[in-house]
């Protein structure tokens, strides 16, 4: 393309973005909202997925020491859970927090009618790096010389994993799901945009004009419309996403929210990208139909 | 210049246009395309620039043989070819200006010679005053003349018009033939639709008469005389 | 039937397309509108079935007072108006048929006497074949034809008709120019806007001469003379 | 309007839908797309709102008994708790099978430890009606005679409340901008279908039809529209949220999920209504502009 032909593109876009103002903006906007919908899924398969992982991450094996240990041999029992392969972290549970906590869970004067006992040992909790671990690691530590009990939720890991991969594979279905219905919606409606301009596109090719002649201008269109769109989009969700996250993070402490700036900005980002891609894309293949004049 | 060897077109919805059409036109030619109603004079100006195709025979324009052309030398094809639609076929959304400057554009001519030539042209068919009016801000004729000038603008070595003064008054069609006089005059050759009687008849050019989809007549300086 | 009072019409983009116009045409008249391209009479015509307004004066058709008619009633009021367009103004996704039976199912007309009187007013104007086609599978003097069929197929007591012969040859145009001319004996009122000197010349009929806007000629029996 | 008229519109409809083709399956994608989206955000609160009362509806008072009731004492208590207002249900744990559960929650060697000693007594569990009356009837219940200890999770109850409250804020919150964003799409959908047909309108005009002449063919075509693009929506909607209801109910038995049929089918008729609904009104709405001719 020449620079003639360039400068007349550039001219072209501005005019016509202005005089067909009213798709213009009608394009806009469904591009703005499809990318709204497909943020949205974004960032909830994103929390989704880490919400997934802080469920498995909370998953522990609860090591019952034998009565009769002196405190070195406690903590040097803690040393050996610590070196064993696939366990993340420790923690140390004396006598008398088990006692406080059962006093706390069921009722001070169950604890009174103990008569000053108390029938708890040391335990450690122990977290492994893998959900998957926690079976091998429990059968391990339950040979180690000391302890008299290993306890972890048999019943719930089967369960729980399958939650959490469940967790994330909606989180997936859902951005999955909502991201054809946007490409299918904003290659619609530009298919649409095109369509109601397909006459002035036969002209032109009348007159003598090229394909790409004809083709940039759209190109161009479909991308500034994409970006515009995005843009808004981005705006909205970002604007929606951060309050929501700081409005959770107040207020329902304990549920996790993925708040990592640098994360969402990487989605905002690709957001607008996306527009402008299918943006720009829609607007080249649905003009192939009406080129061959 | 143009050659049609037993060309014959029926349209998709089964309407015989052409029947069988043989004709041989030289460069520089002006020809007049005479016929009642329906004859199939369009058609065969549209099989010219290749709007349609032939549904049988050989077409030959300029050196190319239409139906053996490629998709993409289309464009380049058509550059050398002005055309004046029966519809006049201007952009809806570019001014009188613009419509008449995109025949430049899409050649790559400078935005400044666009400029010059176009403002020129717009002047020349009448129309100074009117050029940034869009097409449904002009008058039927005035779009006419849009047409013309969108057509002649790039000095096409053959220019084909369907009833180019068909929406005019007699004194501005007349203007308008004898641009086209002209433009002959320097070297492009005209084939040109028209019902204006007098205009064929003062014009002393050769004269091809179509009824339903055949020549039935051909003669060198002739006027219009067909049917019954 | 017309009565125009000092009207002007500046269109928005400010194009003063009529300055200053007084005329009174009566009840099975048959008035021939003409002058140069760009002249005024396309804008004139408007005025009478109501798709532009005004800018200054009054216009009363058929009894309406034009400007001060309220929305509701236009339809009704265009009822008893054939408008044949200069633009042809056919409905792309209609055959023509169709297009022509329009007017009629507007009007509450039984399929039945739809069917029967659109066949008819076709074959009147030399489509019967046609019927089918849509308006662009129709050379332009077919389309022409449609329009023309569709403006007096439901008796309108005025007929407006901008250029109604521009796209036909001379013998279907006298074809058309007879029609009008029995629709007006029976008592239509016909204004014709026209650039056929012949066909002006060969009615004798009155002729409204417009240019730029204003009357400048308005003769009982004339023939087309303007300019210089 | 009269028989003529209403034969033509039928007629016309028809006819219309089929010679825009390519308009209409647009729009009938649209429309499908927007209903699909609007469903799964429906099915998204309802479930929602079910879980959050799910939750609430686990809220328990644990009311453990003095340790010298006799089994009638403690029947007689369970009765009067029974009576109490706001008091939905209550269950017995006996004293073994608080046992029991301990051991299993913490360590058999644990119990074994206390030889044969029981240290638990007999306890109810009450559930009451609404999640907000739990802190007054644990009062209440505090001052029962044979009551030694009422506990209730004082602290659970507030974030849980909050939480649950949260859960159904954010599913009408979905709903409603899904719901917009349906309406949105569908809307500047059928305004570029009626611009891409404004020349039309206004010859129908010229031609002198009346206003309601022209709207009744636009106003069947947009319910007919909106009605099948609704109904293949209702069936993907449908058949998406069974599988995924079955799917849930067999691998994750403890997410309580909506299942009525009932309910369901009310949604999906509502989705079909809507999306005629939406059809028809924005037919009308965008055709004003163009019939001031
Ligand atoms: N696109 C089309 N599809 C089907 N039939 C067509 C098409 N275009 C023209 N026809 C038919 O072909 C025949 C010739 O049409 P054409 O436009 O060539 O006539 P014409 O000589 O230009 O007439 P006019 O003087 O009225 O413009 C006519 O009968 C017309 O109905
Ligand atoms: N919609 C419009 N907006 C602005 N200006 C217009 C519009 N329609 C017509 N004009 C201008 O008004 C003037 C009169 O136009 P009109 O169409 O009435 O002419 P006409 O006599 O019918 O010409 P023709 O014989 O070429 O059809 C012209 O200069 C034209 O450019
Ligand atoms: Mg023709
Ligand atoms: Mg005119």
């Amino acid at each position: 393309m020449g620079l003639n032909s360039a400068r007349y593109v550039l001219r072209e876009v501005g005019s016509s973005l202005r005089r067909n103002i009213w798709l213009s903006i009608a394009s806009v906007l469904t591009i703005m909202i499809a990318m709204v919908i497909l943020g949205a899924s974004l960032f909830f398969f994103l929390n989704a997925a880490n919400l997934a992982e802080n469920f498995e991450s909370e998953l522990e094996i609860n090591v019952f020491t034998q009565e009769d240990l002196s405190n070195m041999e406690v903590s040097a029992l803690g040393e050996r859970l610590k070196g064993l392969d696939g366990v993340q972290s420790i923690e140390l549970i004396t006598k008398e927090q088990a006692l406080a906590k059962f006093a706390q869970e069921y009722s001070e004067s169950l604890v009174e009618d103990l008569g000053g006992e108390n029938p708890f040992p040391d335990s450690y909790k122990v977290f492994v790096t893998e959900p998957e671990l926690v079976e091998g690691v429990a059968k391990k530590i339950d040979s180690l010389t000391g302890v008299d009990n290993v306890v972890y939720g048999k019943e719930v890991i089967g369960p729980l994993l399958q939650f959490t991969n469940w967790l994330r594979w909606v989180g997936m279905g859902v951005v999955a799901i909502f991201a054809v219905a946007s490409i299918v919606l904003i290659s619609l409606n530009i298919r649409m945009t095109v369509y109601s301009r397909r006459k002035e596109i036969e002209i032109m090719k009348l007159v003598g004009a090229s394909n790409s002649f004809i083709r940039w201008p759209f190109l161009l269109e479909g991308m500034v419309v994409g970006l515009v769109g995005g843009l808004f989009a981005t705006l909205i969700v970002g604007m929606g996403y951060d309050w929501f996250a700081q409005y959770i993070q107040s207020t329902l402490t304990f549920v996790p929210v993925v708040s990592e700036s640098n994360l969402i900005w990487k989605v905002l980002a690709l957001l607008v990208l996306i527009g402008m891609g299918i943006g720009a894309l829609g607007s080249i293949i649905s003009l192939r139909r009406f080129l061959k004049v | 210049m143009i050659q049609m060897t037993n060309v014959a077109k029926i349209y998709p919805n089964g309407a015989r246009a052409l029947v069988d059409i043989s004709l041989k036109i030289n460069k520089g030619e002006f020809v007049f395309l005479v016929g009642p109603s329906g004859a199939g004079k369009s058609t065969l100006i549209r099989l010219l620039y290749r709007e349609e195709m032939a549904s049988r025979g050989q077409v030959i324009v300029n050196g190319w043989n239409i139906l053996r052309m490629r998709e993409r030398e289309v464009p380049h094809f058509r550059r050398n070819i002005g055309v004046i639609f029966q519809d006049f076929k201007l952009l809806a959304n570019k001014t009188a200006f613009e419509n008449v400057a995109f025949a430049l554009e899409a050649i790559g001519v400078s935005p400044k010679e666009v400029r010059l030539r176009t403002k020129k042209m717009l002047k020349l068919v009448g129309l100074g005053h009117k050029e940034n009016a869009f097409p449904d801000e002009l008058s039927g004729g005035e779009q006419q003349r849009v047409s013309v000038a969108r057509a002649i603008i790039n000095n096409p070595s053959l220019l084909v018009a369907d009833e180019p003064t068909g929406n005019l008054d007699a004194d501005t069609a007349w203007e308008i033939m004898e641009l086209l006089y002209n433009i002959n005059r320097r070297g492009t050759t005209i084939v040109m639709a028209t019902h204006a009687r007098d205009i064929v008849e003062q014009m002393q050019k050769r004269v091809i008469v179509i009824e339903d989809g055949r020549v039935v007549r051909d003669e060198n300086m002739g006027a219009i005389e067909y049917g019954t």
